[in-house]
């Protein structure tokens, strides 16, 4: 049994901090919110020459890490800074997918991705899926010599930076089938494939997706037809880690912004986390931060395994639990200022409590728990 | 013991229903209900409509124009006007600088002030808190200067609501700095048009701009808008901070807030059901409700006793902790309700006629759910607020 | 809308909290407790004398009262004291189902109950129907002239010093039918008719009844035959308004306990309750306690009401978590004192817990209160 | 990273299993299972048991015959054990005073005291708390005053858990009045048998009689019977502390507790259908293993640390607090799920043979349900390791 990093995760961890500690000041990071591409080239292109995304593939594919804890190890860090820019989408779900399903031909996309020179948004929630991950209505139909893309997708992370948008369709089945679920290799500039884009409240942008007759090649598509549930269940694990880990990073920032405001601010002559209340709900914070660390490491050191999908349930049932406790007290134990969009804490606590819409919120993963624990 | 209203209180009822039925503009009702920012033309707008009525000062004398309601009267309006997505009144001139002037101004105060809050000439808005004094008024440092017929004032207030609009401001200022803490603090009326008086915006977490720093740097205010007495202010401070302390519970809003939730999670759904009928999200919707009914008796218990002349006391502090809780527990459920929808910014929605990017009751409900942590926090913190409960209870 | 208690039940309950602050002392309590018979004849009568039981029924039976709000006056100032002696098994669930379907003969027992010369037990729940009212698997069979009674019925209270049990069976139907059930007048000493008694936890005895070929007069019967769920329901709902005042009145106590430990004990020279974190989780148990004392009231106003059993299942899960709330905490904040028998808080924590397993706990009456809210 | 045991421990984890399996009395077992009490017998049978294998002291040193298990290989045990229902070791002997008498002690009392601990021949109680004292040791007043060999001892000590069984029993008492609060203190061993000793049971709020108040009255201790110095009392007892905190997360008993209430609710049926499947119920059960599931890596990440050396210092107030919260809403869903049949009070039941009233399952869950409110009392409460957690964190 051993919980330390290895030498290369420290390694990569203590490289990332820094370099997210010089760059990435609150200053800076709400100008990169507020910005119109969401998110910025310029830190994209640094944090990938540092080797943050190939960390994230395994050798085959071209990087140097892939499992479980790099991902951790990766998103923690992004977390603590409250980083926006999306790798999760880039490389996780992206980039991930042509990497388990792609051909040759489309696995260079995979190295474009860990050089930091492309950029690609998984296409797959629809209007009333929400955490569904079988439901697809999306249609692909074979037409001529090619296929023929008809649907509209929600909430498309990173959709209008993205050269291709991965899409999934259904060629077979019923609504929510997990077999007859294809993925397909959508090129930006497709003809029929329109974005209305937007922010999102905790940074960076979506888009929502319509597909109105996109025509593709058969070439276009990514894995055996009707086939790609498990590559997506797989790609959709790794992205629950990643968010996990975030989330975790992002409530050590919490919590370290509000030790400090309670150690700074006084009131009466002393600083006001000597008041015992605060003191007391102070260390319940602390205690399920090391719950939530505990999680992470259980959901990243499960994510080869058998028992993946019930150690994810749980670590993301936990940390949607701990997470909004942390959010909601730092607030409140700050008072005004944790209310004001320029104070680092405020989008901490936007990406923590967001982070819960994404792949299924607290609810929707102790039901899974509890689903996969009578199986 | 009778649950029930007497029939003068329905008789009340059916009037204010008929009144909103009848006179609340659609846009407006259909604002509230999406959670959008209703502007100052809005609220002006409706203001003038409940004046016209009589009914937009329910707490005032009818000597001043109010309507001199009871408080179960006030309470059945709040109520009815959040069933009907009314605006609630904004407080500042009305509800909260009126009553000081009423028992602490001169008449001449009076005079020309109350009517030009009721016709809307003079919108107001409160200078108490400062910045690093927190929930602690006392240690307030604004410092007013007297300088012949006139207050030089320097110093700086902040969480000013709504001060982007206000034709003036009412100050807690320091008169005199050698006094203890509490002492020493004067209550002024100053004309924000005056020189020197700068308003700079604070945006919240959800990007909204309700709040404001206020600066003062040598503005000149004539001794005239000294109210009362100089350094008494707190006097009229910790009055005021009584009235201010209407509708503290939010029972209306929230069983509007609850309802919304419901027709959410019908319309979503979840696994092939409707969420409603999911068993976790029912049970928390459940839970929130009873919660609810049981603070809605809470607060007509406690209303009851001031309809005969009893003061709320530390009940009101126990219906602003409970009632915020209820209150952001149905925002967590809102936001949880609309899924992935929650997550697109819509500051632009809330605020102008685009169409809605999901579903039109999910575009602001992550916003408000953060902007609705203030709830805790403002007027009066509830950590405050249950160190005062302690305070009397254990010392009984 | 008015709130106040009426002159007579304002009366009511002055006299009993006098009468209990002087004859209920923990002393004299924990001394009945743990006498054989579990509760003491002499407060019986001397409660009796004072009216407490005639408060329980209506003139027509009587009685001086019987509406909802005098079960929760009563039950309230029971419940402060800690009161173990079965007013709710001999008046509101025995005597309240002969008022409510009784015959004039069978009416004459109602009139023994308030004089406090009679007790009764309602033998309704077995061992496997936990909180479901109509499951019921003991019979009836017409045989002869008479009827024979065959069956197990589990944890009935006051069972041992009842004159007569009231005994659910069921003539017709499924065993979880609504329809078909009755209820019988059974005599302690009827042939057939077996206890097996025992203490419980929070006070008072209960037993396990067996009837072996009970055989009883057509007499014994009543109400109608099959017909008697109606009535059980609503004695049931009048046993979960007194079941919530008791709870209230137990958690009233042990908050006032808590409130004097917190300003009697000293560390550091103050009392703790000066302290922050133990004044700020008091004020949360007071405000949890007034939610509760409306819970009451919501449930005892609607008692005669339509919307009757869905008030009462949300007064009881709030009641139900309040009281563990208070139950715990004022455990918690006396320390090591409240873990001994002897102190006061003990039995009253005790009686606010254990309230959760008679007629249905928190968690059941929450999916009472959904499905009778989607109702 | 590497979350699995290593070759050596699974091969340790398989002996102990081994063992468990072979020489674990049925009965006992049994007992464990069914919450019921084994009594001062059934303690000392297994304890001679463990003994006889050499893992009855797995803290101790090899020199006094200790198992000196690292703590991956204490925390294997510990599970294994939980897991097989074998009664957890008394530790006042094993674990409380030896660990000070190999550090503190002199050589004739490691020699005399060791080797009666470790074969039964002494039974061990603590002398710590007095009434009034809570959990601030060093306001205590029990007093031993030299009078040439001996130590005259004048006071009372409470709380003592299993004190109507024991021997001998470790004090801390003040042998110098004048000295402030924690300075002043002496660490002493007491004959129970010495004239002036004195057991008066107390009983818990379950009826058990777990734990006692000890009274001395003019009881004359020899000199040689003082542990280290005078006046450093302190010191040791602050050692002892850090000692008694193994297995303090209490993951095994935990794990045992919820596999125990599954099969409850595998059994109990609610409208129908097995309770397990109530959703209600199944959340409950969900959410508090989910916690375990984290807590367990918690501790296992503190254990691997200690188990190299690494202090767990601050983290074992954190597992002392989360570890009795989910101990606790444990014995809290074995209520529940007993539903009416926890009612009875089965006393009798938990100490006798008798027929069980219910399923066999139900007896004892309200009973323990109360008795393990104590978990977050005694040994330093809830409150004093948030203190202390707060008081390390926020200091950094």
């Amino acid at each position: 049994m051993n919980f330390d990093l290895t030498e290369e995760r420290q390694m990569l961890q203590d490289t990332l901090r820094r370099f997210l500690k010089d760059r990435y000041t609150t200053e800076n990071r709400n100008k990169i919110i507020e910005s119109e591409a969401g998110f910025s080239a310029d830190i994209w292109t640094g944090l990938a020459e540092l080797g943050v995304i190939g960390a994230l593939f395994g050798e085959d594919h071209g990087g140097f890490g892939g499992a479980g804890f790099d991902i951790a190890v990766v998103f923690e860090e992004l977390g603590r800074a409250g980083v926006v820019e999306p790798f999760l989408d880039t490389a996780i779900l992206g980039g991930g997918l042509i990497a388990a399903l792609g051909t040759d031909d489309q696995q260079a996309m995979v190295e474009q991705v860990i050089g930091g020179g492309l950029h690609l948004a998984f296409a797959h929630g629809e209007p009333t899926s929400r955490y569904d991950l079988s439901r697809v209505q999306t249609t692909a139909k074979a037409e001529d010599d090619g296929i023929v893309l008809n649907g509209r997708k929600a909430v498309v992370a990173n959709a209008e930076a993205a050269g291709h948008l991965i899409v999934s369709a259904r060629e077979s089945g019923a609504a929510d089938d997990e077999a007859g679920i294809s993925l397909f290799l959508v090129p930006a500039e497709a003809k029929g494939l329109t974005l209305r884009g937007y922010p999102m409240l905790s940074g960076g942008r979506a888009a929502e997706v319509t597909l109105d007759d996109v025509r593709l090649p058969t070439s276009a598509r990514l894995g055996a037809a009707g086939d790609a549930f498990g590559a997506i269940a797989t790609q959709v694990a790794a992205a629950n880690v990643a968010l996990a880990a975030e989330t975790l990073g992002a409530m050590e920032t919490a919590t370290e912004l509000t030790r400090d405001y309670l150690m700074t601010r006084k009131q009466f002559g002393r600083p006001i986390g000597t008041f015992q209340a605060l003191a007391h709900r102070f260390s319940d914070l602390l205690i399920e931060l090391e719950q939530a660390r505990s999680a992470v490491i259980n959901a990243a050191g499960h994510l080869d395994t058998a028992d993946r999908d019930r150690q994810i349930a749980s670590a993301r049932n936990l940390i949607g639990r701990a997470g909004r406790l942390v959010a909601e007290e730092s607030i409140q134990m700050h008072g005004g200022i944790a209310m004001t969009q320029e104070y680092e804490l405020a989008h901490i606590a936007k990406r923590i409590v967001m982070n819960d819409h994404r792949f299924g919120d607290t609810d929707y993963h102790l039901e899974r728990f509890i689903a996969l624990s009578a199986a | 013991m009778d649950l029930s209203y007497s029939p003068e209180d329905i008789a009340f009822r059916d009037e204010v229903r008929a009144f909103l039925a009848e006179k609340l503009p659609k846009d407006t009702a259909e604002k509230i209900r999406n959670g959008e920012e209703l502007g100052k033309e809005g609220q002006e707008r409706w203001h003038a409509l409940l004046n016209e009525k009589g009914w937009l000062a329910p707490n005032w004398p009818k000597e001043f124009g109010g309507a001199e309601w009871n408080a179960v009267q006030r309470h059945i309006f709040e109520e009815e006007c959040a069933f009907a997505n009314a605006p609630r009144i904004v407080p500042f001139g009305l509800s909260m600088l009126a009553p000081v002037l009423q028992k602490f101004g001169s008449k001449a105060q009076c005079d020309h002030y109350l009517p030009r809050i009721l016709d809307g000439t003079d919108w107001w808005c409160q200078g108490y808190s400062e910045p690093g004094a927190g929930s602690d008024l006392a240690s307030l440092k604004t410092r007013a200067v007297r300088e012949g017929d006139h207050y030089i004032v320097n110093g700086q207030k902040t969480w000013t609501t709504l001060g982007q609009y206000a034709d003036w401001i009412f100050c807690l200022v320091r008169t005199d700095p050698d006094a203890k803490q509490q002492e020493g603090i004067s209550f002024l009326l100053i004309d924000m048009a005056t020189p020197g008086v700068e308003v700079r915006p604070i945006i919240l977490l959800d990007g909204t701009h309700e709040v404001n720093e206020v600066w003062f740097t040598d503005v000149k205010v004539p001794v005239e808008n000294l109210v009362g007495e100089e350094n008494k202010g707190w006097t009229y401070a910790k009055y005021l901070l009584t009235h201010e302390r209407t509708n503290i519970a939010g029972v209306g809003a929230s069983a509007a807030g609850l309802d919304a939730v419901k027709r959410m999670a019908r319309a979503e759904m979840s696994g092939g059901k409707p969420l409603m009928q999911n068993p976790q999200f029912a049970a928390r919707i459940a839970q929130v409700e009873i919660d609810l009914m049981a603070m809605s008796t809470t607060n007509l218990r406690i209303i009851s006793k001031a309809a005969v002349g009893q003061a709320p006391g530390v009940e009101a502090s126990m219906l602003k902790v409970k009632g915020t809780i209820i209150r952001q527990e149905i925002n967590d459920l809102a936001r949880r309700a609309a899924g992935p929808y929650a997550m697109p910014f819509a500051s632009e929605m809330v605020e102008g006629d685009n169409d809605p990017i999901g579903p039109d009751y999910a575009g602001p409900v992550a916003a408000q759910y953060f902007n609705y942590r203030k709830l805790s926090i403002f007027g009066g913190s509830n950590e405050i607020q249950r160190g005062i409960i302690a305070k009397v209870k254990m010392g009984g």
